[in-house]
């Protein structure tokens, strides 16, 4: 059992000895159902800190985010975050040690286990509440989850509440950690691995095209399944037309010169190119934490179009990402042995 | 006027308001509420919660084409007007914060300048609501800015459910139009009805909702706290996706960009899509200095100018209260506690 | 039906000057409304250029109203449109609509002394007022010009600047010493410390980058100028140019219809979002 | 989907359809090879428009993706036999990210025809004819992609 | 970006206008944004078609052209060069193909040609966002470094020497002369390897322009053709060459007796020794891990008897750093190991020898002076078995490729045997025999008949003492029948493998290695003495199996490239090479990583392109998913705009 007072301690001790900046947990919060990201500056406010199935967020994000915040705000506080991570999160550390993002000496990872748990969907919730608002929601066990209304408590088995991601997740506690919470439960699944992939991969393809054109027509290109991945951290994106990396040597020629790879019109094919471009460049990188998916306000399968990146990197290039920050990238590397087949 | 429609009469009704309109209503598309076409005669099931996707669609798309550009000869282009004629449409179960967020939309798009694009839909759509009977989403506070689960606001026609019927009240001379095209399917509302009106938007008055502090607390609250530090503290979290002013009915910002169509010749068009204050790229000028260039200076714009800087200039919150911003922050930010932890309220 | 806002007249580069050189090169564009098009501005008013394919932006008018058969420009090349009008060329046609904003309330002034100071590409807007107060010189007190650039080459209208001498008391200054340069040597806000202005009866138009503006506002508050009496204009990012896109507005107010012209008793007014 | 037969149907009826084709030819083999096709004068349909870049390695994913987005109706990757990169090894990592893309695409509903990878070297005059050739047989059926998922 | 680009629509006589209607093409191409000139000509390359050219660039002030006309691989150079003589930078100068990428490859002039438009205006597209550039000069440092004293090292040192080149020849042994100087005879003229070698070791030792570094090793390698940096170690000499005198009076002194590993451990030497008498440098060499000690001094017997004062126990190990324009690698081989092969005793019986031991007992300075003995008890054998593809040919268990010269060492090895004990017989158990090369299967043919050496096609399977002979269980695939033959001594042909310290080489040069872990060629057909990396160049079995005569030719191959590259005062090197956005990259290393010329480096967390290392693949872009890095000249923005002209937007 993941005991939430071991990680309030240490969060505790790690602000008032002045180790860290701060701490990036989970607290409850008053929009919903869900935990919020809580940042932790002082150490009486780790009390605050929770730790249940609602604690869905990648916080690996706001490591980056802090980043960009700490280049704004022209802050030189040098010392590390301290940041809970679960197994999906910590994936998504190794990728930004990986790519150099940060610095190992940057962060004081918390791990924790889900124990052969995981995260709720709150899509799947909601629907399994129909509507009700949840106000508590806790594992009971590995099979099950109880989740508290307004009107009393029901056992819910976990496998239809638990996100896909979770429910195929074999590996479900941080590969990198200081720090560990909770017992490391191996070889753990509800469903295979890829099991939500395979139900579109296996349509038909004039399914399939359908599908996607009908997602691709729906999505209002609003980026927040950009904004809440921890791997699209650049700071200018490529279906940005208007935003640009500013510095004071940036020319005019260059910001003339942006290219405009993807109008911002959020017309079928725009947000087609989009979403395939983000994926080709997620390639080897989505550690599929699968917050793109949960955060679309209009529930867009957008995890799919990782997953099937992520795949064909596991059968063809038996490459799986988030595993060793030392290894060079899927995209740059490459094996002699590599799928030659399909090359006329 | 008021009359009574039972509610296995719906499709009719819808369907003979198909042949001289298209007719849209609540949608439930892979697990997302929206506006979706009314095939004739298929159901309207008007059981829907908050829709996620706003009703602003059928007034400001979020793309709008303003002209069509052609540079066949450098000295000459041709530009080509393309302001919409659409054809007339109905929307059915608007809720009423989404009504009223149209009268705050009208304020921006029609007072003083007016904008051709905006009018040509708006003269168009015609709004049928639908009153609440109970906050039909856990973050509703409609109450507390002014409006209430059976506002008329902005609407052109309001039904209430009552047991097997709808109760269906015109507001507009265009919402009686909709009601004089199918007359024989209407009963007069007799005053029985009316009590039971009466009582049924009284009970869902009465329905806990959250609450936000009086528009005069928060205007005041806001203006004094306009500097406080807690609005970078709230804003930490924020990803800056941009989802709380899309999803919003009453959030209007655009951007307007060319896209090309052609190099040879030039050809192309001018655009108008959605924009958003939540983007870190939304104030930045060509120098690379930006106004709002962190998260709280951007939250506080978003809730500043619905509830501050909009009663300032027409003396109304902007803010509706229908409560997706904070149902959908992929984080958890949340005007109603945002505005009381800095307004101090 | 209303006019279309959104729509620009055509009109056609008639004469391009090259003023200032460099990265950031600034050229000054003299352009005729096709067809008999055209609107009437006032000083201080700003215009939206279009370049098609490209995109529009918000440019002051530089050209006095009294001049009816052209509207003048000046436009920095910074990005994407601007970049795109420096390359055009005479006889090219561009999109013009507008005017936006408020005005200079130059009328009120009349009888006044009027200082002006601006620093780089700040002399545009605030150009259409010197034009006019010296037009119509016998309506103001003293007229007094503070301009500087960072070097000889970086000054903007220059020749007109020099013409402008036996009508004002024209201060010219660059940032660092030059060979040859007989102005000021040093920053526009010290410039106009050596020559300190008497408040009386005196209005003082700034504009200039957001750093000068500062210490020229701090240092003519300092001679004794009440905060009404200083007017500067600001600039922020805008699409429609008529308070509907919803980013320009600094606090409530929409900079392309409240703005640009501010007194600096309005200004502290607002939040510091510009 | 009804709409998208119906566009095929028609094309294929009226027999005017044409492929419009983007080729990124690597220059030492690919472009090479199209060269000595020119030479020994073979003939294939003119489908396919030339890109000539250095290395079929320097063809980004979203090079394609574009292609598709501005309209191709097909989109050809070409370059050098493995082993034989003038840059040593730019095309390994070419075939790498060249079948993430083909299987992106085809997951959202490309038809795998449309898009496609060859090596052809600096000799292979005649397989490059044939490469053109087969992929422009190939379109024909699958009628006008129209851009990059809009609905056809 | 104003551009004003010119456009030139060759008709190559019929050869395009026959299929492109060229007067359309340049007509619309004229209409196109920033084309201010376009025009036909029947025959543009010619002399008035480039003046042509020349004469618009000039009128209409052009600072870009296209010609649409054949191949860039025919022309490219030409109009970049006419582009020159107008005044205008030669890379704004671009080629659209419509001859042999349209015009002869279609009939339909309806088709063909929107098609040469689109081609045509693609370029157009492309050269209105090209950069003028200039080549890159690198200065070059006219020093070559050899690695490796094999006949490999030997020859290109020797030759590069005598070109006039300066030349530091590093070598890891105490003496040069590789392996062959460990050889007997040498197939297959049977002339004496020693007598061949030697003179050329002396010249090495007397040539002026040479520096010889032996007990050497290359440390590290930094900079970039004509440029390099290289530092190498060299062990503490405590024997001056200078004064030794060669006299032995050290040897019989010292008291330990370690395995010589020049007569492949067949016999001892000291501490201090000369590994043979011919070595170069003439001295005696103080093994420091053999010693007792010297710090502190443990024994000290040698330097006690050294009358001339050679020996100097104080002296340190040193690092020289040498500024080097070119490098030739040729670290050589050894043999795959014994160790390796169970079924031949795994190297523990002692007749069972590998082909250097027993070229060794062949040798007239051998331990046996040259008579073919037992190990075990020095007797002569009487029946002595080779065994061909000991380790090769066999990709399950050892080594897949075919070594290539042992076929010929051993039929030279039985010849041997043959000539020395007469009574003897001598059997080769083979796969097939390869024996191309000149001289090669007639010497081949010599063993078998001249010299009655029984060949036994099949393998052996089993190698195993019994009653002081060793048993040799083995099928001749030929009859089908088993073999089994007690032999007296097992000599295996074992597969040449990269000399140990191979990997490690390749790692230091920055240069690739093959399949093998040989080092690997840059074109296997091409290039085959140039690595990988500029300045960098392959001789002798360090490349793969090779005999000598081969070794030789390509030493000399790769020295002819080493001077060809060193002749100019600067190296000419393409500007069109990547450039990193800095405000874009990130520091992620995708680049560094897939560069195939290990031509980006991170500085200051940003990557940087080494421009004379860069070749300009744009295999960096392709993996950049920042857009941070582009080819000059190929940018993802010309590119962009190529494929929209491509769609005939
Ligand atoms: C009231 C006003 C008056 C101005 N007067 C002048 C003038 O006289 N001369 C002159 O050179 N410049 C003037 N500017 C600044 C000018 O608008 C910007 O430099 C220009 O928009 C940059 O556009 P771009 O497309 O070249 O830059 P990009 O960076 O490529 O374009 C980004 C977009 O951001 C917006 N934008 C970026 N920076 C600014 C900015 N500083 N202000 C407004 N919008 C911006 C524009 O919409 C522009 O299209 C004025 C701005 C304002 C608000
Ligand atoms: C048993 C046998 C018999 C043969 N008989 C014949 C024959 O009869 N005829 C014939 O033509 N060929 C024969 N050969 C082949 C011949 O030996 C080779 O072709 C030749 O020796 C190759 O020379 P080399 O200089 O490339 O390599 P080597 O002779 O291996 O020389 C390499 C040198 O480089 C040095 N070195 C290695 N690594 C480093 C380093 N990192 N730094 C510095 N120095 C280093 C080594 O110490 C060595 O001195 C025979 C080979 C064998 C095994
Ligand atoms: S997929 Fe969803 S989250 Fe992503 S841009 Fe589209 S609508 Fe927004
Ligand atoms: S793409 Fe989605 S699932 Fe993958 S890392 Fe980013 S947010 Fe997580
Ligand atoms: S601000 Fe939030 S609650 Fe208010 S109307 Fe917009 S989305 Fe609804
Ligand atoms: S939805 Fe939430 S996270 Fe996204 S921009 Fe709005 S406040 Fe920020
Ligand atoms: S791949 Fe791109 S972002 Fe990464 S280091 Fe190279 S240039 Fe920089
Ligand atoms: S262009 Fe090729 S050689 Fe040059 S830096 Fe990029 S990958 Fe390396």
């Amino acid at each position: 059992m993941v005991a939430i007072e071991d990680i309030r301690a240490r969060a505790r001790t790690l602000l008032e000895s002045g180790e860290v900046r701060a701490v990036l947990g989970y607290q409850r919060g008053s929009a919903g159902t869900l935990a919020e990201p809580a940042f932790l500056t002082e150490p009486q406010q780790a009390a605050s800190l929770v730790w249940d199935p609602t604690c869905i967020h990648n916080l690996a994000l706001y490591l980056v985010n802090e980043k960009k915040r700490q280049r704004t705000q022209r802050s030189n506080d040098k010392r590390p975050l301290a940041v809970v991570a679960k197994g999906c999160d910590s994936r998504a550390l190794v990728v930004l040690l990986q790519e150099n993002h940060i610095d190992r000496s940057e962060v004081v990872i918390l791990g924790v286990s889900c124990e052969g748990g995981g995260v709720i969907d709150p899509r799947k919730l909601t629907r399994a509440l129909a509507g009700r608002a949840a106000t508590t929601v806790a594992m009971d066990g590995a099979d099950a989850i109880r989740v508290g209304t307004a009107s009393g408590e029901t056992t819910l088995p976990a496998s239809e509440l638990l996100a896909d991601r979770c429910l195929e997740c074999a590996r479900a506690y941080p590969e990198l950690y200081d720090t560990l919470y909770g017992d490391k439960a191996e070889g753990r699944s509800y469903s295979p691995r890829f099991a939500a992939l395979n139900t579109v991969a296996e349509k038909p393809l004039d399914e399939r095209r359908a599908y996607w054109n009908a997602h691709f027509e729906r999505c209002i290109r609003c980026y927040a399944c950009r904004a809440v991945c921890p791997m699209c951290y650049c700071d200018e994106c490529v279906v940005d037309s208007t935003e640009f990396v500013v510095t004071p040597n940036t020319s005019a020629d260059e910001k003339a010169n942006r290219i405009r790879w993807i109008q911002r019109s959020p017309d079928a094919s725009e947000s087609a190119m989009y979403h395939l471009v983000r994926a080709m460049h997620l390639a080897g990188r989505c550690i599929d934490c699968a917050e793109c998916e949960r955060v679309c306000p209009v529930n867009i399968p957008v995890r799919l179009l990782n997953n099937v990146l992520e795949r064909e990197a596991l059968e063809a290039f038996e490459y799986v990402p988030g595993t060793d920050p030392g290894l060079p990238s899927l995209i740059s590397s490459f094996r002699d042995g590599d799928p030659n087949d399909f090359v006329r | 006027m008021e009359a009574i429609l039972q509610k296995d009469r719906l499709g009719q009704w819808v369907a003979q308001l198909s042949t001289r309109a298209r007719v849209f209503a609540p949608a439930f598309v892979d697990d997302v509420w929206g506006y979706g076409p009314v095939e004739t005669g298929a159901e309207v099931p008007l059981d829907h919660g908050n829709t996620t996707r706003p009703p602003k669609n059928f007034v400001f798309p979020q793309r709008e084409v303003l002209y069509r550009f052609r540079v066949q000869d450098r000295h000459a282009p041709q530009i080509t007007p393309t302001v919409p004629e659409p054809e007339p449409a109905v929307v059915f179960g608007v809720r009423p914060c989404d009504g009223r967020a149209m009268v705050r939309n009208d304020k921006v798009f029609t007072c003083g300048v007016v904008d051709p694009y905006y009018q040509a839909r708006r003269d168009k759509v015609v709004f049928v609501g639908l009153a609440c009977s109970a906050p039909p989403s856990p973050n509703c506070f409609c109450q507390s800015v002014g409006g209430s689960p059976h506002s008329e606001d902005g609407l052109d026609v309001l039904m209430t459910e009552l047991e097997g019927r709808y109760h269906v009240k015109t507001l507009t001379a265009r919402g009686l139009e909709l009601l004089d095209a199918a007359r024989s399917l209407f009963d007069d509302a007799g005053a029985a009805d009316a009590g039971e009106v009466e009582r049924a938007h009284a009970a869902a008055r009465a329905y806990p909702q959250r609450t936000l502090a009086s528009q005069e607390q928060v205007v005041d609250g806001l203006k004094r706290n306009f500097d406080s530090p807690k609005w970078a503290e709230l804003a930490r979290a924020c990803i800056g996706c941009g989802a709380c002013t899309y999803l919003c009915p009453s959030c209007h910002c655009f951007d307007i960009n060319d896209e090309i169509t052609g190099t040879s010749p030039l050809a192309g068009e001018r655009v108008r899509t959605w924009d958003n204050c939540q983007f870190p790229d939304f104030t930045m000028h060509s120098s690379g200095h930006n106004p709002r260039d962190d998260t709280g200076s951007r939250l506080r714009q978003r809730v500043a100018h619905k509830l501050l800087y909009f009663v300032e200039n027409h003396g109304i919150q902007q803010c509706t209260g229908c409560g997706r911003c904070i149902t959908h922050c992929p984080v958890g930010i949340d005007i109603v506690r945002v505005t009381h932890e800095v307004a101090e309220v | 039906m209303n006019a279309n806002v959104y729509l620009p007249q055509l009109a056609r580069i008639a004469h391009i000057k090259d003023e200032v050189g460099g990265a950031r090169a600034i050229k000054t564009f003299r352009v005729e409304f096709l067809d008999g098009g055209g609107f009437e501005h006032e000083c201080g008013q700003c215009a939206m250029i279009s370049v098609f394919g490209k995109g529009e932006s918000m440019i002051s008018i530089a050209s006095a109203p009294s001049i009816k058969d052209y509207k003048q420009f000046s436009i920095m090349r910074v990005g994407r449109v601007t970049a795109a009008i420096h390359d055009m060329q005479v006889g090219d046609v561009i999109g013009v609509r507008g005017p936006y904003g408020n005005r200079f309330p130059v009328a009120d002034w009349k009888g006044r002394n009027l200082t002006f100071i601006g620093g780089g590409c700040g002399l545009a807007p605030i150009w259409p007022v010197i034009q006019t107060a010296v037009a119509n010189r016998g309506d103001f007190g003293n007229i007094t010009v503070f301009y500087g650039g960072r070097t000889s080459r970086d000054i903007l209208y220059r020749a007109e600047l020099e013409k402008l001498r036996g009508m004002a008391d024209v201060h010219l200054s660059v940032d660092s010493p030059e060979e040859g340069w007989e102005g000021y040597c040093g920053f526009v806000p010290a410039n106009i410390m050596d020559k300190p202005q008497s408040p009386e009866n005196a209005i003082a138009i700034t504009c200039g980058p957001p750093i000068m503006i500062k210490y020229v506002i701090g240092n003519l508050s300092a001679m004794g100028f009440a905060d009404e009496q200083i007017y500067t204009t600001i600039e922020n990012k805008m699409k429609c140019g008529v308070g509907k896109c919803g980013r320009c507005n600094v606090g409530k107010d929409y900079v392309c219809v409240k703005g640009p012209v501010y007194s600096w008793a309005e200004l502290k007014g607002l939040p510091q979002e510009y | 989907m009804a709409e998208a037969v119906e566009v095929r149907k028609v094309a294929q009826e009226s027999g005017e359809f044409e492929p419009k084709i983007v080729a990124f030819l690597c220059k030492w083999c690919s472009s090479a090879g199209s060269d000595l096709a020119g030479v020994s004068r073979l003939q294939y349909p003119s489908n396919a428009v030339p890109i000539t870049v250095p290395c079929s390695g320097s063809v980004s994913p979203i090079y394609i993706l574009s292609a598709f987005n501005k309209g191709a109706d097909g989109v050809l990757v070409s370059g050098c036999h493995p082993g034989d990169c003038h840059y040593l090894k730019g095309n390994f990592f070419a075939r790498r990210r060249i079948y993430l893309v083909q299987k992106l695409l085809q997951f959202i509903g490309v038809e795998p025809n449309r898009f496609r990878m060859s090596w052809v070297s600096a000799a292979e005059g005649t397989k490059y004819a044939q490469v053109i050739a087969d992929f422009v047989k190939d379109l024909k059926p699958l009628g006008p992609h129209g851009k990059l998922g809009a609905k056809r | 970006m104003t551009r004003r680009t010119g456009v030139f629509v060759c008709h190559c006589g019929t050869n395009i206008a026959a299929t492109v209607d060229v007067k359309k093409v340049a007509a619309e191409l004229g209409q196109d944004e920033g084309v201010v000139f376009s025009n036909d000509y029947v025959y543009m390359c010619s002399d008035p078609g480039q003046q042509s050219v020349i004469n618009a660039i000039k009128d209409h002030d052009l600072d870009s052209v296209v010609i649409s006309c054949c191949s860039p691989t025919l022309h490219e150079k030409t109009f970049r060069d006419t582009s020159a003589a107008g005044g205008m930078n030669p890379f704004q100068c671009e080629i659209a193909n419509i001859r042999e990428q349209c015009a002869w490859v279609h009939k339909d002039k309806a088709k063909a040609t929107p098609k040469a438009i689109k081609i045509t205006r693609a370029a157009v597209k492309r050269v209105r966002r090209n950069e003028s550039l200039t080549p890159i000069g690198v200065p070059v440092t006219r020093k070559v470094m050899v690695i490796g004293g094999g006949i490999a090292g030997i020859q290109s040192a020797l030759d590069l020497a005598n070109a006039g080149f300066e030349v530091v020849l590093v070598e890891k042994q105490a003496t040069i002369g590789g392996h062959m100087i460990q050889l007997s005879e040498t197939f297959p003229t049977l002339d004496c390897s020693q007598c061949i070698l030697s003179p050329k070791m002396v010249e090495v030792s007397k040539n002026p322009r040479i520096t010889l570094m032996t007990s050497s090793e290359v440390k590290s390698v930094s900079g970039f053709v004509g440029n390099f940096k290289v530092k190498v170690h060299s062990k503490a000499p405590f024997v001056d060459p200078e004064k030794c005198k060669l006299c032995d009076d050290c040897t019989p002194v010292c008291p330990v007796v370690v395995p010589n590993e020049y007569d492949l451990n067949l016999t001892g030497r000291r501490a201090i020794f000369i590994p043979y008498a011919q070595a170069i440098p003439a001295s005696y060499t103080l093994d420091e891990e053999a010693c007792l000690g010297l710090n502190p001094v443990v024994c000290g017997k040698c330097k006690e008897v050294c009358e001339a004062g050679a020996i100097d126990y104080d002296v340190k190990p040193k690092v020289t750093e040498y500024e080097i324009g070119a490098i030739v690698a040729a670290t050589g081989f050894d043999l795959y190991d014994k160790g390796y092969l169970a079924e031949y005793g795994r190297g523990k019986y002692p007749d069972v020898l590998d082909g250097l031991q027993f070229e060794r007992l062949c040798s007239a300075s051998g331990p046996t002076g040259g008579q073919v003995l037992r190990p075990s008890d020095q007797k002569e054998p009487k029946n002595v078995v080779f065994i061909q593809c000991s380790g090769s040919r066999d990709p399950e268990n050892h080594c897949a490729y075919c070594s290539k010269i042992c076929c010929m060492y051993t039929a030279k090895h039985a010849t041997l045997y043959q000539h020395k004990v007469h009574d003897g017989q001598a059997y080769v158990f083979y796969i097939d025999i390869r024996s191309g090369g000149k001289g090669y299967e007639e010497f081949v043919q010599r063993s078998m008949e001249r010299d009655e050496v029984i060949y036994l096609r099949g393998r052996v399977s089993k190698v195993y003492p019994s009653k002081g002979k060793l048993k040799v269980m083995g099928v001749d695939t030929l009859s089908g029948k088993n073999v089994e033959i007690d032999a007296d001594m097992v000599v295996l042909a074992q597969a040449m493998v990269p000399s140990k310290g191979t990997a490690e080489a390749a790692k230091t040069l920055k240069i690739g290695r093959d399949k093998d872990g040989f080092l690997a060629e840059a074109h296997p057909k091409l290039r085959p003495v140039e690595s990988v990396t500029g300045g960098i160049f392959l001789a002798g079995a360090a490349q793969g199996p090779k005999d000598i005569p081969e070794t030789v030719c390509q030493a000399s191959a790769a020295v002819s490239k080493v001077i060809q590259l060193l002749s100019k005062p600067e190296l000419e090197h393409s500007p069109t090479v990547a450039k990193v956005r800095d405000s874009h990259c990130t520091g992620c290393e995708m680049c560094v990583d897939a560069c195939p010329f290990e031509a980006i480096t991170l500085v200051n967390g940003k990557a940087h392109v080494n421009e004379v290392l860069c070749e300009g693949c744009g295999t960096c872009a392709g993996t950049c998913v920042r857009a941070a890095i582009d080819v000059k000249n190929v940018t993802q923005l010309q590119i962009h705009e190529m494929i929209s002209a491509c769609m005939g937007g």
